[in-house]
């Protein structure tokens, strides 16, 4: 491999003509954007074009959303906040709120969501008038004609896998990682259940205390679970941890 | 005594006893003289409906006043002419500019044509600031001398024989002499503004002043030397009966060209206000519809540099093979904007050069090529070739 | 006249962002020099240490807005060492290119900037034109134009998009056609090279002790490269060399960067020629271990350097971060001595000024 | 006595050269392909500094950084080779009621502002340093922003 320029360079011998093959060059740029249409375009008229997976503000598929808060915990801006909305179909929910004035575009709500409710939209004209104008509620993120493209995958692949030499199962977080149970901390308090987005967790009595009253401890349906977390969190005791497969 | 609609004749201006420049036709004066009539005829006319028979009237249209004002309409169209001309060259080096650059460059009205309206309106609008502890008096009056002098020296380069505002036996030297007072004006707005940038670069402007006068003179005097006379028209004519001087005086030519880049202060030699270390140089504290006239300014000097060299080079408004009767300022225009389109193209390629380099060019190249053309038109025409 | 200070900053055509040179000048020749930085500082090592780590990636991002691919890869670096995983082959050829792609654009918005350091506005449009094409391959690649946030720890974002590597080959050509048209500018112009040629002067020595790095460095002579001398990802597998000029002035740092721009189109080739199949990302453990781990990497403007503590918690414990333009740009007294006021930009321009990742 | 001039000293070189000049007051801590890592008391820092610039040629510092262990803090060096790809890190402890170590900016002209730096984040004095000043935070700040004991506003 040799230097393409630094060894041609020296043998240029058009240096040596003072500044002539400059206005040569820039002559011949004149010609040719007379006849061509010069590449700067005129912006807010024409657009240029952009892929359907360009990262801009994010959206929300209301429906798909099950309001786990990961999206709120990983936005490395804390510009997602959850708020409770009163939806028509599904009652009483918890979606996420986007301050898109916070926003720094980086797409890991859309990358971490399990459910892939939160997409990147190809919008990126976000001027508003007021800084309230550019919280963006769950409704407003909604975007219209979103399509599979918007979505962004995480195709991880375990490490261990790889180590067997598995190169085609991909996963995610979501996939793997699931809470375990240090029974010796419950109380049984069926926190947990109650917190759990998906349903997942379903509290089954295993005996009986001292006083006749029933022991129950969490189940946790491995199928449905999405990793959220959200019942490590809420445990009072902290019983629950997440086991992390890699 | 004639009737009123009588008055309104377009007379032949020449016919006027008062006429101020002899046996030569002078357009401009009779356009202002033609719209004094139309202008003066009117409220003659109205003075005289209302009030038949008086001598106002009579005066309004009498050889006197008519001169007078004719010659301040002539001044005014003269301004307008130059103007136009300004704006256009103005549309001209964006547009080239950014053709060269591979971008659209003005946007408003007919192929962009009104940008430059547009944004002297905008400079218009802006507030008048003048820096607190600036030497006021020098700075409001540097800018007023250098844009005064700029407009004045524009409006004294003639498009033809017939276009003029005034057709001195020493017309060369005159624009010469007004053209280098802005460069000194430079120095103390330079000084005046109270800014160390804008100090830098007034001081720029002196050394490159000094160290390209020189050699333009020098091919001033070939020029003149070789036409024999520093009145513009018979430079133009001897060139239209011999040869452009560019063919025998090509050394002068780009010396000349080079020189008067720098005196016009355009790239490659924008020294006193090179923006990217002394940010505007000495225009820093300029603001408003100020910076606005100064880069007008800039471009009549561009536009007087380059109707110089049209002028001493191109044979000015005369074609040869041709019957130069052919809208003779439209020709003179014409070369104009070719050399002005080179200045352009030399703006969009090269860089900004060093002071020590500028002077170095100035003393060392310039000024011995100057000489050398000099003394080529002294062999010429001791050897009478021309 | 006698001597007097000129502060050049922080709002200055020539300083490219918010720092400040005070120079003090007799006449126009300039006797010292004293750079002025920290307008832009925000604590950018503390704020890491309240964050996860996959969330200081696209803080990584903003250190430089031109060189973001580089030091978000960088931070993935020094996370993947602390976290011992090793990147899926081909992620690392992606990286690789992703890289090269970065260092071809951030050379360019230099090229760009010192035209119009030097008063040319055409080199400007024309580098600037050439660059929008390695922007739109970011855009491509990873859905934004400039703060790309496309490195994770483990591996990459995504993999590469349906006929991605037809748009980079084409592009690669083109612009190496291109190239030379802007070389015709400068190099092949006798003013630019006047301008260039003999201002700035550093021997050898000087520039390995000033801590100059990058291209500033190789400019100066001295023969080191970190991808090559210090090979991370595929750099070693493929054929490349280092460019190096012994110039020492503003011209060789300018030639050092011209060439690596050729290099790296040929990086880029033959890194997807020699691309294989395979995962692109690993899934790395949330909880790093305990311990001190230091990455470098080749950034487009230097050597930068990340130094990791670890805790054994989600968050580090201490995140330090060499910005090669803070060292280098410390230099600039010793650049800018004796030279004259219009050499400030033609000298300080070479040093490719970027004030995110100087102040952090 | 004229020592041997190392343009590129190997990872074992170095090692060695090291432990025989310096014996216990430096401890190498391990090392890995072109990576020594050791650990010196602040006493001979200056000295080893000027034996690592001089003979064994690191002719860069990389990177001068501190970190607030709050039992103690830690100054890192950085010091790269340029013939081989090279690189030391060493790391000198200060306790915490004696934050003064010696400047290696006279070796290492690329090290000055590194120290500047962890002096005014960190309030470790680097003596012998030519102009030890504020940097990146404004001359009048009085708290060393970077210690662990300054908590950010949202810090939990």
């Amino acid at each position: 491999m040799a230097m393409k320029y630094l060894d041609k360079y020296p043998k240029n011998n058009s240096r040596h003509l003072w500044v002539l093959k400059s206005f040569y060059t820039t002559f011949k740029q004149i010609i040719k954007t007379t006849r061509h249409r010069p590449v700067t375009i005129m912006y807010p008229y024409e657009k240029e074009w952009i892929p359907d997976y360009y990262r801009g503000r994010p959206g929300l598929v209301f429906d798909k959303c099950v309001g786990c808060g990961i999206c709120e915990r990983i936005c490395p801006t804390t510009c997602i906040e959850m708020v409770e909305v009163d939806d028509a179909k599904a009652g009483k929910v918890v979606r996420p709120q986007v301050n898109v004035g916070r926003c720094m575009m980086c797409g890991y709500c859309a990358e971490y969501c399990p459910t892939k409710a939160m997409i990147t939209t190809p919008e990126y004209e976000l001027a508003a008038y007021t800084r309230e104008g550019l919280i963006f509620d769950p409704y407003q993120l909604a975007y219209e004609g979103h399509n599979e493209e918007m979505q962004v995958h995480m195709h991880e692949h375990l490490l261990s896998d790889l180590q067997k030499g598995i190169t085609d199962n991909p996963v995610n977080a979501s996939l793997v990682d699931r809470p375990a149970l240090d029974d010796a901390k419950c109380i049984g308090c069926s926190r947990c259940a109650k917190e759990c987005p998906v349903g997942a967790v379903e509290m089954i009595v295993v005996g009986e205390n001292d006083k006749g009253k029933p022991i129950k401890r969490p189940k946790f349906d491995e199928a449905k679970c999405i990793a959220c977390e959200k019942c490590v969190m809420i445990c009072p005791k902290d019983a629950l941890a997440l086991k992390e497969v890699l | 005594m004639a009737p009123i609609s009588n008055w309104v004749t377009f007379a032949n201006p020449m016919d006027n006893p008062l006429y101020q420049f002899g046996a030569v036709y002078n357009l401009p004066y009779d356009v202002g003289y033609k719209i004094w009539q139309l202008l003066g005829g009117l409220i003659a006319w109205l003075l005289d409906v209302l009030v038949p028979g008086n001598g106002v009237s009579l005066w309004l249209v009498g050889n006197a006043v008519s001169n007078a004002l004719a010659l301040v309409l002539m001044i005014i169209v003269v301004f307008a002419v130059c103007f136009i001309v300004n704006l256009t060259m103005i549309w001209i080096e964006r547009k080239v500019l950014g053709r060269l650059m591979d971008r659209r460059a003005t946007r408003i009205g007919p192929l962009g044509y009104l940008q430059c309206l547009g944004d002297g309106l905008k400079t218009f609008l802006k507030e008048h600031i003048v820096p607190d502890k600036a030497d006021t008096k020098g700075y409001m009056w540097a800018v007023s001398i250098i844009i005064g002098s700029s407009v004045l020296v524009a409006g004294m380069i003639p498009l033809s024989y017939r276009f003029f505002l005034a057709d001195y036996g020493s017309g060369l030297l005159i624009i010469f002499g007004l053209f280098s007072i802005a460069p000194f004006m430079i120095l103390v707005a330079g000084w005046s503004q109270n800014n160390k940038y804008a100090l830098l670069g007034g001081m720029r402007a002196a050394a490159q002043m000094i160290s390209y006068e020189v050699p333009m003179l020098v091919v001033f005097a070939s020029v003149a030397l070789m036409a024999g006379s520093f009145n513009i028209n018979e430079i133009v004519g001897y060139q239209n009966d011999n040869v452009w001087f560019i063919v025998p005086q090509i050394i002068g030519f780009v010396v000349f060209m080079i020189a008067a880049t720098a005196e016009a202060e355009r790239i490659p030699f924008d020294l006193p206000e090179a923006e990217a270390e002394l940010v505007e140089g000495w225009q820093t504290e300029y603001g408003g519809m100020k910076w606005g006239l100064i880069m007008l300014s800039d471009y009549f000097r561009g536009y007087v540099a380059c109707a110089l060299g049209a002028i001493m080079f191109l044979g000015g408004w005369t074609l040869p093979f041709v019957d130069d009767s052919f809208l003779p300022e439209i020709v003179f225009l014409l070369k104009v904007i070719l050399l002005f389109f080179i200045m352009v193209w030399t703006r969009g390629t090269l860089c900004r050069i060093r002071t020590d380099q500028i002077l170095n060019i100035g003393w060392k190249i310039l000024l011995p090529l100057a000489v050398l053309n000099l003394f080529v038109v002294v062999v010429l025409k001791v050897g009478g070739l021309v | 006249m006698s001597k007097m200070w000129v502060t050049m900053g922080p709002q200055h055509p020539f300083s490219h962002g918010l720092w400040t040179l005070k120079v003090q000048v007799d006449g126009e020749v300039i006797q010292d020099a004293e750079p002025v930085i920290g307008y832009l500082h925000r604590g950018w090592e503390k704020e890491c240490e309240n964050r996860t780590y996959p969330q200081i990636i696209p803080m990584a991002d903003r250190l430089c807005y031109s060189a973001s691919m580089t030091w978000s890869h960088l931070y993935c670096k020094v996370a993947e060492e602390a976290m011992e995983i090793e990147v899926p082959e081909r992620a690392q050829y992606i990286r690789v290119i992703a890289d090269e792609i970065c260092r071809i654009q951030s050379h360019l918005m230099w090229l760009a900037a010192m035209g119009t350091d030097l008063g040319n506005l055409t080199i400007f449009l024309w580098a600037l034109r050439e660059r929008e094409w390695f922007l739109d391959l970011n855009v491509k690649l990873c859905g934004q134009r400039l703060t790309t946030n496309f490195p994770r720890i483990g591996g990459v974002r995504n993999d590469m998009p349906y006929l991605f590597e037809r748009d980079l080959m084409r592009v690669v050509d083109l612009f190496e056609k291109r190239l030379w048209d802007i070389i015709a500018l400068t190099d092949d112009n006798a003013i630019f090279m006047s301008r260039m040629q003999g201002v700035g002067h550093v021997t050898r020595k000087e520039a390995a002790n000033l801590g100059l790095t990058g291209p500033s460095m190789r400019g100066c002579g001295v023969n080191f490269d970190v991808r090559r001398d210090d090979p991370y990802m595929v750099y070693d597998e493929l054929d490349w060399e280092v460019a190096v000029c012994d110039d020492g002035d503003s011209y060789g740092r300018y030639k050092v960067r011209i060439e690596e721009m050729f290099q790296s189109c040929e990086i880029i080739r033959q890194a997807v020629a020699k691309m294989p199949d395979g995962p692109t990302r690993v899934k790395a453990p949330r909880n790093v271990p305990e311990g001190t781990h230091v990455a470098r990497l080749e950034d487009p403007r230097g050597e930068s350097l990340m130094y990791l503590v670890s805790d054994g918690t989600d968050r580090p414990y201490r995140l330090k971060v060499r910005s090669p333009i803070f060292v280098n740009v410390s230099a600039s007294k010793r650049l800018v001595q004796g030279g004259r006021m219009a050499d400030v930009p033609a000298i300080m321009g070479t040093i490719d000024m970027c004030l995110g990742e100087t102040d952090r | 006595m004229t020592e041997q001039f190392y343009e590129a000293p190997t990872v074992e070189q170095v090692s060695e050269l090291v432990a025989a000049k310096f014996g216990k007051a430096v401890q190498l801590k391990g090392s890995k392909p072109r990576r020594v890592y050791m650990s010196a008391d602040k006493g001979v820092l200056f000295e080893l500094a000027t034996y690592i610039h001089d003979v064994l040629n690191f002719e860069q510092a990389s990177s001068v950084c501190a970190v607030d262990y709050e039992s103690h803090m830690t100054v890192v060096y950085h010091l790269s080779n340029y013939f081989n790809g090279m690189m030391i890190e060493l790391t000198v402890d200060l306790a915490n009621d004696d934050l003064t170590v010696a400047s290696v900016a006279p070796i290492w002209g690329g090290a000055n502002w590194h120290e500047r730096e962890t002096y005014e984040l960190f309030g470790i004095v680097f003596e012998g340093h030519p102009k030890l000043e504020r940097l990146l935070t404004p001359a009048d700040y009085q708290f060393f922003p970077f210690r662990r004991s300054y908590k950010l506003r949202r810090s939990d």
